[in-house]
């Protein structure tokens, strides 16, 4: 199988893939060390991985850059979720190269110095601290020294509070700053894991159909909300929900059978003859 | 269940009324040891033998403590904790062997034949030596035990299983003669601790107030810890340790350190334990009995901090008034009570308690 | 709704915790209160329990017959359920509390050495019935119970004498933990006394609670290809099923190796099917088919007993050799306080020394001046098919017991009296 | 020594048909033990056919005596005099051998056997005198030798007479003796020639050679024998092993539940055993030795019965909380040993094998398989596919596997979750069941039995891997072995504790155990 054509944009040295070249300087969201000097954020070449003979992902190759919005789309075991894996550091791939910027190699990091380095990710089912409040769900995930010893001496500075307040602004939550987080709704819920993510103040964001059990007005919301994070973070989104695809995306990849069959724009995507193949059955 | 809740719950349902709950407590755990120095015929006069009883429960509360911090906040149900007593009262122990032994060999190594000490055995003539073992010895192996599980991930029941195989292998170890510990007989026949009598009234008001000050320290370094953001940290990752991991914390240094910690409370409570009671011996390091701690944690309830106090305390009560008062039928009780708090109190006795403020 | 109930067991449970810490001391002295401390849960219950039996109608018996000093005893029975530190606990409890003049029980080495400084320290009375490994001598403790020169070294002499098969080899096997180890040792040096070169003697521990003893059986089997070969055997109660099992399919007669046992008695043979076990030994002191008039009427009262208070399998009931120790006991320990005329435990002491009785086993035994052990006989029986074991060899007469055995160095240098170990 | 007694014996043999007709039976019973031993080496030495029924009685313990010293045989009760017409002068006592006279005993009941007709009975004989025969009997053996018919027999008569010729003051005789024994795996041959080895005890150089070529061969049969001693023991203590813990493997395995009551219902299925050995004795003793074939459903049932009631009343309170089981499961397990001490007191209650669950196999000269053994690994083995069959290819065992995957989705697919919760709990429970009455074969039936076993059984399903049956067998016979392999290196205890910390630094590096189902991660 070939490897799937890397978008113009991406190949193009004078452009600036998203228009986000100076996002590189934005916020804090653009981390010190790494290394975007070719504009990429993600690079993933040649990715196999297999479960027990199982190929899960066969020779996937996908690149994001700096700053895009990515949808990834394909039907059920497509490898989408696997995908998410490899590049967290969850699984490790049988070959192939996984790098973060330029210079970071995914395969051999683990799991919490990937989130570190900063990759967040938003998982299918949302995940929260059920146990914690709100705000402390927040506080945990907050930019911060993750280090035991920090952990016991932590205090939150007056910023840092203020970073908390304004992202549960964002989210809708402030009312509920002080529920415990197992007693929101499905909605609710998913808010805060991306408030949460959002705190963290990753370059990449990998979320898992975030818009699951959403209702319209919160997807519309939702879907607002992706957008005016692009240019600063660089997202990729995986979601079966076209719609949504639709509103955000300025790119979209489809997966099957564990490698990328087709990308480009949506209307692109929809009018390939093998992708509607796919979904639609011989 | 949930902490950090139950910390606000608390504070609001009248923390008032807590501290002179835990005030009366504590003032009547320190008057115990002053009581016990009457003169016998007086009537406030508290016995030995209320006085060790008490001092024993209080240990093993120490216990049930640490086991609720590792258990209870990082939900890591351990069934070997009995080991990391043991180890502590092994070391002090041996402490306490040489002392009675004076410049010769502990009792039951002359009975062996052998005619020095085996290399483990120097320094223990020193007390700040066998203080020293008494922390350094637990928290190695919990170090070094717990360094390889995380970095595996071993967790849940797996987790329980190995430290169960562990805290087994260490009684079989241990009642070897040739380990050198004494057997299955251990370490009895204790004199003098520090060179004091160790059966004399006033050593053993000492004794207990240690006890009492390490419970009242553990308690306060256990709520500390759980104010702390590392007490919430733990809380995330007994919950959602992938979600922790994708936040950016390592749960490998979380865990290692709870648990190095509760190890090391618990050699602690073993050092304070053995001069009390007067006998260390392997059986301490049965399963069993690590289980039973266990039991003392569900049945106080377990995630918070006062829980599992009073889980030793009552269990190990009705375990000494059972096995007086009706000592055929003590098992059915105990075994009945186990399965009443788990259907019907999933939060403990605690829980009950709580509800009770609530309403 | 649901407060009042909650409450009331909350309540309930804090007085069972009150009355577990404050217990109730001490009526009206109108009795003489006698300690119990066995076993009855945990893993020691299996001896343990026949043994607070045992007691109990020993201490019925002289009621019946009017008493001590005028009054009637008062059994205090406790379950120290195999926990040791437990026993200490409970020791201190019936001294302190309940306030005992004299206490019987204990099983293992291990819980006597746990209650022994309390005893020391309260100056307590404590009668231990079981066969031990020595070395201790409290002026607290009686020892009704062999000491190793009057159990293994007899029998060890037996096996080498002609009639016992004359062994030329020996196969030691134990559960590893003290008695067994320390008899071993005393075994060891023994035999060497005896010309028998360390390469003919095999010394195997297995752990507690062994149940496979494939290799073990099968290593005996190779050890004994060497010459006549006997087994000593210090097995703990529960693996000896399993070992006597593995020597019956493996084809291990007592014609060709003999085992003789130390902690096998009547009561453990209930539990195994003997018919594959004929022939094999055990070393004792007493044995329930000793013929003669006393322990015919101590196997009837103890069989009417166990039938009058229903005790499980009351139907197959026997005697062994701690439940005999446990009735000479309390019997000398009775004779003692009727000649001292009180409980006191210094006067009781005094007057227990060379105190005599008409033992079951058919002898009188006395209890030695000086070392607080019985002088006691020494009977070696072979298992029936019924389950008895039938008495090939015994004693001329009983021997003084050597709790220092001289077999182990420095020994010699022990006192012969009881002195306090601290 | 050794020449010197013969020649008595020989003396005393001559002696001895004039007082052999005052009665042997007679004599024997008046002699002292040291006579009587006298008399059992000459009966071997000069064997006589109308002796054979006195050997008989007195192997079966049916000689008794009365007061006048007469001997009595005991025939179902009634007591007749053993020599002429006598009637007790008292109720006569029976003779109790002791164990030097029971060997003597066999001894010469081995040479009267050479008489018999049958010549599987001479050739038994033989075997045993290879064994025990006494200088004595060589002229007996060579006698014997130059009339049997039987080649069999005849081997086994020529290996027991060369034992004997091993002494003999003719070297060429000695060395022919030497080379036969080479022939033999017999641990006895192995030690009888290292003993010629020795130039002192040998004088002749060339059966000293043949000595160690014969005694080479030997060691190389010993060792075979003794290696494959070895693997069956491993393979015997998996099978336990895998019994003990296949219950359990269901329970916590399939069902989550960390069953502490498992050891119990071992041990309940053993008092099931002992309960229905109790009922043959009582109801049907003709059958008695079918009495194992007839507990197995028994205890299955009973044991089921049980788990299921438990489940119903505690354990489905308890799903998705596995440590919880934990508490409540231990609460049970201490219930039901206090109950079964209350009920059948604490000591260990008598359950005996039968006569086809006795004894062994023969396989080499130091190989015995123990036909029990044997027919437990037959049975775990059964056990196994039997619960393999029913969890994959049956209704209830497709509904087993779906609730346990996904409780909610089964629910939805008309699945009776409750139902088949409580049907596998049963049957874990069942099986544990049939584990117990295994058990109660090889070992003891007391209220302890089950814990011993608990965390074996919990070591076996984890190293397995969880939920994995394979994983399970797999487990149980590695540990098996491995503890085999390491008990002759460095003993029993020593063994266990490396066992233990050998499964510790496994899971560590395979967490999820032996049969682990990779994938996708799931969340």
């Amino acid at each position: 199988m070939r490897a799937a054509p890397i978008p113009e944009a991406l190949l193009d040295p004078n452009r600036d893939p998203g228009g986000s070249r100076e996002a590189v300087g934005l916020g804090s969201s653009a981390g010190k060390g790494l290394d975007v000097r070719h504009g990429t954020i993600l690079t993933l070449e040649d990715i196999n991985v297999s479960f027990d003979g199982f190929k899960a992902l066969t020779n996937l190759t996908l690149y994001i850059g700096v700053g895009e919005l990515r949808c990834i789309i394909g039907p059920n075991g497509a490898g989408k979720t696997t995908m998410m894996d490899v590049i967290t550091g969850k699984t490790r791939p049988t070959s192939g190269s996984a790098f973060f910027g330029e210079t970071l190699d995914l395969t051999r990091l683990s799991e919490v110095e990937i989130a570190q380095a900063g990759i967040g990710r938003k998982f299918q089912k949302p995940t929260v601290f059920e146990a914690l409040s709100v705000f402390e769900n927040l506080e945990l995930a907050l930019k911060t020294d993750k280090s035991v010893w920090a952990s016991l001496r932590a205090r939150l500075s007056g910023a840092q509070k203020d970073r908390i307040d304004e992202v549960l602004h964002t989210i809708r939550l402030d009312g509920s700053r002080h529920r415990p987080a197992g007693l929101l709704s499905h909605g609710q819920k998913q808010f805060l894991e991306i408030g949460m993510l959002l705190v963290q103040e990753p370059q990449l964001l990998l979320l898992d159909e975030p818009v699951a059990g959403m209702t319209d007005a919160e997807t519309e919301f939702t879907a607002e909300l992706f957008k005016s994070l692009a240019r600063k973070h660089s997202l990729m989104v995986v979601e079966h929900d076209m719609g949504f695809v639709g509103t955000i995306a300025d790119h979209v990849t489809v997966l099957h059978q564990g490698s990328v069959l087709a990308e480009g724009s949506l209307e692109q995507v929809q009018s390939n003859e093998r992708v509607i193949e796919v979904y639609l059955g011989r | 269940m949930n902490q950090p809740m139950t910390i606000t719950l608390a504070q609001k349902a009248g923390p008032r009324l807590s501290l002179a709950v835990g005030g009366l407590v504590l003032a009547i755990l320190l008057a115990l040891p002053l009581l016990h120095l009457l003169p016998a015929d007086s009537a406030l006069h508290v016995s030995a033998y209320t006085l060790t009883l008490v001092g024993k429960i209080l240990c093993y509360a120490i216990v049930a403590l640490a086991l609720d911090l590792v258990w209870g906040y990082a939900g890591l149900l351990s069934l070997g904790h009995g080991l990391f007593f043991a180890l502590g009262g092994y070391a002090m122990g041996m402490y306490l062997m040489r002392q009675s032994a004076g410049d010769g060999l502990p009792a039951f190594m002359s009975f062996l034949a052998w005619n020095e000490l085996p290399w483990y055995w120097y320094g223990t003539s020193s007390f700040l030596w066998a203080m020293c073992l008494v922390v350094l010895v637990p928290g190695l192996l919990a170090l070094v035990f717990g360094y390889f599980a995380f970095r595996s991930r071993i967790k849940g029941v797996y987790f329980s299983i190995i430290t169960q195989a562990l805290t087994f292998a260490g009684m079989l170890l241990f009642f070897r003669n040739e380990t050198g510990f004494g057997g299955n007989n251990g370490f009895t026949n204790f004199r003098t601790i520090l060179g004091f009598d160790i059966t004399a009234q006033g050593t053993r008001a000492v004794l207990f107030l240690c006890t009492v000050a390490l419970l009242t320290g553990s308690l306060y370094l256990g709520f500390r810890l759980a104010r702390s953001k590392f007490g919430r940290v733990l809380t995330a990752l007994r919950d959602a340790e992938n979600r922790l991991m994708f936040c950016g914390y390592d749960p490998r240094g979380y865990k290692l350190f709870i648990w190095v910690l509760s190890a090391v409370l618990c050699g602690l409570a073993g050092a304070l334990y053995v001069p009390q009671v007067g006998i260390i011996n392997p059986s301490e390091m049965s399963p069993t009995n690590s289980i039973e701690a266990a039991v003392w944690v569900a049945l106080g309830g377990r995630g918070t901090l006062i829980g599992p106090l009073l889980g030793a305390g009552l269990v190990n009560g009705m375990k000494s008034w059972f096995t007086v008062a009706f000592p055929e039928y003590w098992l059915f009780a105990l075994g009945a009570l186990f399965i009443v708090v788990t259907l019907y109190l999933p939060k403990g006795v605690i829980g009950l308690l709580r509800k009770e403020k609530e309403q | 709704m649901k407060r009042r109930p909650f409450l009331q067991s909350t309540l309930a449970a804090s007085a069972l915790l009150l009355t577990g810490l404050f217990p109730y001391t001490a009526q009206a002295a109108e009795t003489i209160k006698v300690g119990i401390l066995h076993s009855l849960s945990g893993t020691m219950a299996i001896s343990e329990t026949s043994l607070k039996d045992m007691a109990l109608m020993t201490i019925d018996e002289i009621n019946a017959k009017g008493g001590l000093l005028g009054k009637k005893l008062e059994p205090v029975v406790v379950d120290p359920a195999s926990n040791w530190p437990l026993f200490a606990e409970k020791s201190r409890q019936l001294l302190t509390q309940d306030k005992v003049d004299v206490v019987f029980g204990c099983w293992t080495s291990v819980s006597r050495k746990s209650v022994l400084p309390v005893f020391e320290e309260l100056n307590g009375l404590l009668f231990y019935p079981v066969q031990y490994e020595g070395e201790e001598m409290s002026p607290n403790v009686f020892y009704t119970g062999a000491a190793p020169n009057q159990q293994a070294i007899p029998a060890v002499e037996y096996l080498m004498s002609e009639d016992g098969g004359s062994a030329k080899r020996f196969f030691l096997l134990g559960t590893d933990y003290v008695y067994p180890r320390t008899t071993n040792k005393i075994l060891r040096a023994f035999l060497h006394s005896k010309g028998v070169a360390d390469k003919d003697i095999e010394e195997v521990y297995t752990p507690f609670g062994h149940s496979d003893y494939q290799t073990i059986v099968a290593n005996i089997k190779k050890f004994s290809a060497g010459g006549k070969t006997a087994v000593i055997s210090t097995v703990n109660g529960d693996s000896n099923v399993p070992f006597y099992k593995e020597l019956g399919s493996q084809g291990l007669e007592a014609t060709d190796i003999p085992v003789v046992a130390f902690s096998v008695g009547e009561e453990e043979l209930r539990g195994i099917d003997t018919k594959p076990l004929v022939g094999q030994l055990a070393a004792w002191n007493y044995f329930q088919s000793v013929e003669n008039p006393v322990n015919t009427e101590f196997v009837t009262k103890w069989k009417a007993y166990a039938k009058a208070k229903n005790l499980p399998n009351y139907q197959t009931a026997v005697t062994n050799d701690p439940m005999e120790a446990t009735y000479v006991g309390i019997n000398m320990w009775a004779q003692a306080v009727t000649k001292a005329g009180t409980t006191d435990v210094d006067k009781v002491r005094d007057a227990l020394a060379g105190q005599t009785f008409a033992a079951p086993s058919g002898y009188t035994l006395t209890m030695d001046k000086t070392n607080h052990h019985l002088h006691k006989p020494v009977m070696i029986g072979e298992v029936q098919d019924d389950g008895q074991f039938s008495i090939v060899w015994q004693t001329e007469g009983p021997l003084r017991a050597q709790p220092w055995s001289p077999f182990i160095p420095g020994n010699d240098k022990k006192p012969d009296y009881a002195v306090k170990s601290n | 020594m050794p020449a010197s007694l013969p020649r008595i014996l020989m003396a005393l043999a001559l002696l001895w048909p004039l007082a052999s007709q005052a009665g042997d039976a007679n004599d024997f019973v008046a002699a002292n033990p040291a006579k009587q031993a006298k008399l059992l080496e000459s009966w071997a030495a000069q064997p006589d056919p109308a002796r054979q029924p006195l050997l008989d009685a007195l192997q079966q313990g049916r000689v008794a005596a009365d007061s006048s010293k007469t001997a009595f045989i005991e025939e179902a009760g009634n007591f007749s005099a053993a020599e002429g017409e006598a009637e007790p002068a008292s109720p006569p006592k029976k003779l109790r051998l002791n164990n030097r006279l029971r060997g003597l005993l066999q001894t010469a009941q081995a040479s009267h056997q050479l008489l018999a007709s049958e010549a599987s009975v001479r050739l038994a004989a033989a075997q045993q005198l290879q064994k025990s025969a006494k200088p004595a009997q060589l002229e007996l053996l060579n006698a014997r030798v130059a009339s049997e018919q039987d080649a069999a027999v005849r081997d086994a008569l020529a290996l027991a007479l060369a034992n004997l010729q091993l002494v003999d003051p003719d070297p060429a005789v000695r060395l022919q003796a030497v080379r036969l024994l080479g022939e033999t795996g017999e641990p006895l041959a192995r030690t009888r020639l290292e003993a010629l080895l020795d130039g002192d005890s040998e004088t002749d150089a060339g059966v000293r050679t043949a000595a160690e070529t014969s005694l080479a061969q030997v060691k190389r049969r010993l060792l075979v024998g003794e290696l494959l001693g070895q693997a069956f023991s491993g393979l015997s203590l998996g099978s336990i092993l895998l019994l003990a813990a296949l219950g359990l493997a269901i329970t916590f395995g399939l069902l989550g539940v960390i069953n502490m009551a498992h050891g119990e219902m071992l041990m309940l299925g053993a008092y099931t055993t002992y309960m229905v050995q109790l009922g043959f004795q009582r109801l049907a003793p003709e059958y008695l030795a079918l009495y194992p074939l007839a507990a197995l459903p028994v205890a299955f049932f009973v044991t089921a019965a049980i788990g299921m009631a438990l489940e119903r009343t505690v354990i489905r309170h308890l799903y998705g909380r596995p440590l919880e089981t934990l508490l409540a499961t231990w609460g049970i397990s201490l219930i039901l040993i206090q109950l079964v001490r209350v009920i059948f007191g604490a000591q260990n209650v008598e359950v005996a094998n039968p006569e086809w669950l006795s004894g062994g196999l023969q396989v080499l000269p130091n190989l015995v398989l123990p036909y029990s053994r044997i027919i437990i690994i037959g049975f775990a083995l059964f056990v196994v596919a039997l619960t393999w069959l029913l969890l994959n290819k049956t209704r209830l065992g497709l509904n087993v596997r779906a609730v346990t995957q996904n409780r909610n989705m089964a629910a939805c697919c008309g699945v009776p979750t409750g139902r088949v919760d409580m049907l596998a709990f049963g049957l874990g429970s069942g099986i544990a069941g049939l584990g117990g009455v295994a058990l109660s074969q090889i070992g003891n039936v007391g209220p302890d039995l089950g814990q011993s076993y608990i965390i074996d059984s919990f070591l076996v399903v984890v190293l397995g891997g969880v939920g994995q049956l394979a994983g399970s067998v797999l487990a149980a016979f590695g540990l098996g072995i491995a503890n085999k392999l390491l008990e002759p290196q460095i003993g029993a205890v020593l063994g266990k504790i490396l066992i233990l910390a050998l499964i510790i630094l496994f899971i560590q590096k395979r967490p999820q155990g032996l049969f682990a189902l990779k994938g996708r991660v799931i969340d």
